[in-house]
């Protein structure tokens, strides 16, 4: 790890301890153990928003504030595919499809954003936000229009991951475990494509100087639209991936996105690693957080307020978020 | 800028100045008997004449103020002379045309639906679609204050709104106050609100402190929905509170019409003396380039300071204003929207105008009331425009961010920009 | 000299992580002298400057003026107290007119900043004192352009009419003929030399064109790698081994010997 | 010779700036060719011209014998044209290896040029899995030349390469780039007038944003004034 990184991972890990030893001081260990998974659940759909929010703020300095409906437009593609399938494929094989055209729908949709809309207004960066402000709305009426306000009944997964195993002497749904380990898939192949393959690569470099990228002869248009539709995929495939467990409604984007706002900010804006270690903290932070207030208030007050708050305390003390450089 | 000038003006005063004070002269005795609630024959009177249904209201409002112009127009040439402040008027002219339609609308919306401007029906009811409209004018110029003349970009406006509308209920439903202590101690509490966010401007820039103002603005929306607050606030439901009965918009609708017309002046009056005075200069300084001017000499924070809390302060008065409308607060005055809605209307309107936000206010909310009930037929499919406001809007933003980069008034203005030594032109 | 110097720094330094801009320098400058600072690019010219007026906090040292210490003040208070600076890139209001700018140098010394009510075209005296600014530096015909619409030989003279608006006790010019054509430099040069004729300022001149350098500077100091190599008055420093070896060697040969007939 | 690159009366606007007001120059294969002229003159703009970073409005741009003004920057790049700006823009936070392997246009070019690059910059075999940005200045201006090396370039746009550098660390990159230019053409952008001097067999002076003069090194160096007028003494 790079040195400069030494701080930040340091600052977070006191994070990360500070709040499971808090929870192990408040709560008895078999609860802990349900805390942290369900922090670890919370944490990897925030990613999973906040990665493409993350990449391409870097790449392309666009705040994107339509990856939430990225990811509820995935649910939505994904529960369509999963209904139209003929009758009698197997319930493996509709959930397996509801996430490859979740996926690939989310990426080509997203590659016709940023074709289309995005790419006039690299310049101007305030517009892009009113843009993508309006595509968020635009998103979230026609899906109104089409299904209407209320949501959709969650579609069912594979036997396997409906239903419960013991962790710690505590109950928790194995739906919530394949959620974490396809966060943290997702997390570990984007790490390993930023850093093992050659696209990864220009993206980071891109994210320090596009023009130099360019001058050095690689069309960074079509990196820009990739890494763009990639975001935008991997938003979808969250999303297709949380509805069997929290359904599909229109504005499950927004309170989402809000959340992978945070954790970009957090995390610093335009460092990958930032985000994915700012997720994990984030999760972790709400998990605990809920737990007290449930326990304590009679509320879940504190788990919205807890982010928030620990946010503003991460600016003061590091403006630029944990991982972010001072300079910018 | 004066000199020659001048006397080419000198016919606007004339006309919309003249009409101005003309009706202003009319008003005032039925704003005095409103707020003095007494003086009974006077009031029957004026309520006669103004609740009339039909032409008659319109009528009489246009011949008053006529009627009244000559002596206006005398009166204020002999007391201000040449040089005085009304002179300052004929910088306005169009300005003044619209301000004049806006104090007749009210007759006017009661000769155009043949209805009463003061009891239930299309007319009363159109008022308060004005009243809405001024209120979001209000927020959206203190908004533009900020973002457009001095270059701090906040996504936490709603804060000083949603204030607004729950400072002023709570203290008068829980502490029993009466409205001008509860405003006043509103506003200072905003002002505080404002020292924060400003404090907090000088170690966090940018997106960075956007994202801040935004999290500092869902905190208290979260605390105003919560139910541990729930005898305080009503939480998601929000509460209601009484207001005295002259603001009381059921009855006296046409009074806070005028109430927030005047607030919405005052709001214009305030950011425009404020852009043209040292200060303003300073900010235009400041949103250019920050940097060179602290090498200046200029103490940058001092001027973010007074643009964040001036605009924060009329941000609140806006919502007190939407809190007395409503008689009422939920939290959706503190949500994300009344921080978007400001935002688009300024950029829609044009960002750093003096008149680009309140375009835009009244742009997106009458256009939202015009074509509410609208029907379209789109070939087999019967659209009803109202259910797909939302979507409409949102194809609006798209639209207008990709065609209209500078709002409305800015392309305008960009045009005119080669007819040189306008007033305007460093704005 | 025996007399205190006006502005002085004492084992000033500023490193960027493990690059030493500027390392240990001890400068002194008397009032109402016109002092050069040469030195090749990255010599830590700039630097320095910065720091003298307070855009960068040193990392070590001192800098003192008129006997006070002043490090690390910000940047608005050194203004106050009668540094001024012009930059090497230009570096303006995009959309505020010439006459603004001049106007707002000139006010922002003044104590009306915060007069909130009053129009600011009401306050004469910064008015006249931009007009007398830009006159000096012949941009009236220009007042009322936006200065983004100034051709940059303009721009720099702008520059400079925002220092002369601010009338400070010291000049701090970063390279002020930075991009001027040939043709341009020398009414650029009899400019600065009326300013310091009129004896009442202290220049700083941080300058590559060692032709305006010359014909200017009474003392010069000639810095390289974020060090003083060498200070004295410009016959000497034209004359001087190391500073030919390490700075105008590199040019070019022969180029003291021509300098030395030159003046 | 033949010409590699030619460009003829070239104005480029950057903003509403009129930076250049035609610049015409020649660079003929296999030379060195520096742009001359004090700072602002033009000389980063005109680099930055030819590769299409900024697009010039008029002006007429061929290299090879193709004409390739409005082009696309990548397209242009890949026609053969490397490029090293001013202060470097390596990419800090990428290895000195990453950094490379940007600049490869197929796969494998690194893999073939690695010993040709290890042997004219040593030190980057050293720190080969280091940040770049915790390289030296002369290492991180010797990533930056090598970078525009890993494909087989035909044309070089160096923009001053020497500022900032300590003098050994010059004499080291001036001994690299004279035995690249035996094999490259280089169009050279350099304030420092001994290393200009050394190094190129032509010259263009650029001034206000015109070529005003050019032609062979050794014939400049015998005309003073011509030094002094446009060059003052940087």
């Amino acid at each position: 790890m790079l040195p400069r990184y030494r701080r930040s991972l340091l600052i977070s890990l006191a994070f990360l301890g500070g709040l499971a030893a808090l929870d192990l001081i408040l709560f008895p260990a078999g609860q802990v153990g349900v805390i942290l998974l369900s922090g670890l659940y919370q944490g990897m759909l925030f990613f999973l928003v906040a990665a493409g929010l993350s990449i391409v703020f870097g790449l392309l300095d666009v705040l994107n504030m339509a990856q939430g409906s990225f990811f509820m437009l995935g649910a939505y593609l994904g529960f369509a595919v999963y209904g139209a399938l003929p009758e009698g494929t197997p319930v493996t094989w509709r959930f397996l499809a509801a996430l490859v055209a979740a996926t690939v729908g989310g990426g080509l949709l997203g590659a016709l954003v940023e074709r289309s809309l995005i790419r006039p207004l690299y310049a101007r960066p305030i517009f892009q936000i009113v843009l993508t402000l309006g595509l968020a709305t635009v998103a979230n009426e026609i899906v109104r229009a089409i299904y209407g306000p209320a949501g959709l009944i969650p579609i069912t997964p594979p036997a396997a991951l409906d239903t419960t195993i013991s962790v710690l002497g505590g109950r928790f749904e194995t739906y919530r475990l394949f959620i974490i380990g396809m966060g943290a898939t997702l997390m570990a192949l984007t790490l390993l494509l930023l850093h093992r393959t050659r696209l990864g690569i220009i993206i980071r470099a891109g994210v320090e100087d596009r023009e130099m990228v360019e001058a050095l002869g690689v069309p960074i248009g079509r990196v820009f639209t990739l890494t763009f539709a990639l975001g935008c995929a991997i938003a979808a495939l969250g999303g297709i991936t949380a509805a069997p467990y929290i359904g599909a409604y229109p504005a499950m984007g927004d309170a989402f996105l809000l959340n992978a706002i945070i954790v970009v900010v957090l995390g610093g804006m335009s460092s990958f690693e930032g985000t994915a270690v700012a997720s994990i903290l984030v999760g972790l932070a709400r998990a605990s957080a809920e737990q007290v207030s449930l326990e304590y208030l009679g509320s879940p007050l504190l788990a919205t307020v807890s982010i928030l708050l620990i946010m503003i305390l991460v600016l003061l003390v590091r403006p630029s978020g944990l991982f972010g450089s001072e300079t910018s | 800028m004066s000199g020659p000038m001048a006397d080419s003006r000198r016919r606007g005063l004339w006309s919309p100045g003249a009409l101005l004070a003309g009706l202003a002269l009319l008003a005032a005795p039925f704003l005095v008997a409103g707020f003095l609630g007494e003086g009974a024959t006077f009031r029957m009177a004026a309520a006669a004449m103004i609740c009339a249904e039909g032409y008659t209201p319109f009528v009489g409002a246009a011949l008053g103020t006529w009627l009244l112009l000559g002596m206006a127009v005398l009166g204020a040439r002999r007391v201000a002379g040449a040089n005085g402040p009304l002179t300052a008027l004929r910088n306005h002219g169009a300005r003044l045309w619209i301000l004049y339609l806006l104090l007749i609308t009210p007759f006017l919306l009661a000769w155009a639906t043949d209805s009463s401007a003061c009891i239930r029906g299309k007319a009363f009811f159109w008022q308060s679609v004005f009243i809405e409209t001024f209120i979001l004018a209000i927020l959206a110029a203190s908004y533009n204050l900020m973002f457009g003349f001095s270059g701090v970009l906040s996504f936490g406006h709603a804060a000083f709104f949603g204030l607004g509308a729950y400072g002023v209920g709570l203290l008068m439903k829980h502490a029993g106050m009466d409205l001008v202590p509860a405003m006043v101690i509103t506003i200072v509490a905003s002002a505080v609100l404002g020292l924060m966010v400003s404090g907090i401007a000088l170690r966090v820039h940018g997106l960075y402190f956007a994202i801040f103002t935004l999290a500092m603005a869902e905190i208290l929306h979260l605390l105003a929905a919560n139910r541990i607050f729930v005898d305080l606030t009503g939480a998601e439901d929000g509460f209601t509170f009484a207001v005295p009965d002259w603001i009381n918009a059921a009855s006296n609708r046409m009074t806070f019409y005028y109430l927030s017309l005047g607030l919405l002046i005052l709001t214009f009056a305030v950011i425009y003396r404020l852009i043209y005075s040292p200060s303003g200069r300073v900010l235009a300084a400041v949103r250019d380039n920050e940097q060179r001017a602290q090498m200046l000499g200029f103490n940058t924070f001092t001027y973010k300071t007074l643009a964040i809390v001036l605009a924060g302060a009329l941000g609140t008065m806006a919502g007190i204003l939407r809190g007395l409308l409503n008689k009422g607060a939920s939290p959706n005055v503190l949500g994300v929207g009344f921080t978007v809605d400001p935002l688009l209307m300024t950029i829609i309107g044009g960002t750093g105008t003096f008149d680009g936000p309140i375009v835009g206010a009244f742009l997106l909310r009458l256009a939202e009331q015009l074509l509410r009930d609208t029907v379209v037929s789109l070939g087999p499919w019967q659209v009803n425009i109202g259910e797909r406001w939302a979507l409409l809007l949102g194809v609006l933003f798209i639209a207008s961010v990709l065609i209209f980069p500078k709002g409305i008034i800015g392309s305008l203005r960009f045009r005119s920009k080669l007819s040189a030594s306008r007033e305007d032109e460093t704005m | 000299m025996n007399v205190a110097p006006l502005l002085a720094t004492r084992n000033l330094s500023r490193h960027f992580g493990g690059l030493r801009a500027v390392d240990g320098v001890d400068l002194h400058i008397h009032a109402g002298t016109l002092h050069a600072i040469i030195g090749p690019n990255g010599a830590g010219k700039t630097t320095l400057l910065n720091m003298l007026s307070g855009a960068l906090k040193p990392t070590g040292g001192r800098i003192l003026f008129q006997g006070q210490d002043i490090t690390g003040q910000p940047p608005h208070r050194i203004a106050h107290l009668g540094i001024s600076r012009s930059f090497q890139i230009t570096n303006l209001f995009p959309t505020l007119s010439v006459l603004e700018h001049a106007r707002l140098a000139a006010q922002a010394l003044g104590s009306d900043n915060l007069r909130l009510w009053r129009d600011f075209r009401k306050f004469d005296t910064y008015l006249k004192r931009a007009w007398e600014a830009l006159g000096h530096v012949g941009l009236e015909g220009q007042a009322h352009i936006p200065a983004s619409m100034l051709p940059h030989g303009d721009q720099r003279r702008l520059e400079l009419a925002t220092l002369l608006a601010q009338d400070p006790a010291v000049m701090l010019l970063d390279e002020p003929t930075a991009g001027l054509s040939a043709e341009q430099v020398p009414a650029f040069v009899d400019i600065i030399r009326a300013i310091a004729e009129e004896g009442d300022k202290t220049i700083v001149l941080v300058e590559h064109n060692m032709g305006v350098v010359m014909t200017l500077a009474q003392r010069i100091t000639v810095m390289h790698q974020g060090r003083i190599l060498a200070e004295g008055p410009p016959r000497e420093i034209a004359a001087n081994e190391a500073v030919q070896q390490a700075y105008l060697g590199q040019l070019y040969g022969d180029f003291a010997d021509a300098l030395g007939e030159a003046s | 010779m033949s010409a590699l690159l030619e460009v003829q009366g070239l104005h480029t606007y950057i903003g509403q700036y009129h930076i250049l007001q035609g610049v015409d120059l020649t660079v003929p294969e296999g030379s060195v060719t520096v742009l001359l002229g004090r700072n602002g003159a033009g000389k980063t703009t005109t680099l930055r011209s030819i590769l299409g970073l900024w697009k010039p409005q008029r002006g007429r741009i061929r290299f090879d014998g193709r004409d390739i003004q409005g082009l696309q920057t990548h397209a242009i790049a890949r026609l053969g044209i490397g490029y090293v700006p001013e202060h470097r823009a390596i990419f800090r936070q990428l290895t000195v290896e990453e950094n490379l392997k940007v600049a490869e246009r197929s796969k494998g070019d690194l893999q073939a040029r690695q010993a040709f690059l290890f042997k004219l910059f040593p030190d980057l075999q050293k720190q080969y899995h280091w940040p770049a940005g915790q390289l030296s200045g002369g290492q991180q201006q010797m990533l930056a030349i090598a970078r525009a090396l890993v494909p087989e370039n035909r044309l070089l746009l160096i923009d001053e390469p020497s500022e900032g550098l300590a003098p050994v660390i010059i004499e080291q990159l001036m001994e690299a780039l004279r035995s690249l230019s035996a094999s490259t053409t280089v169009l050279l952008v350099e304030q420092n007038f001994r290393v200009a001097s050394l190094l190129a067999e032509r010259y263009t002076i650029i001034e206000d944003g015109r070529s005003v003069h050019q032609g062979r090194m050794e014939d400049l160096l015998r005309e003073q004034d011509l030094i002094q007028r446009y060059l003052g003494a940087a």
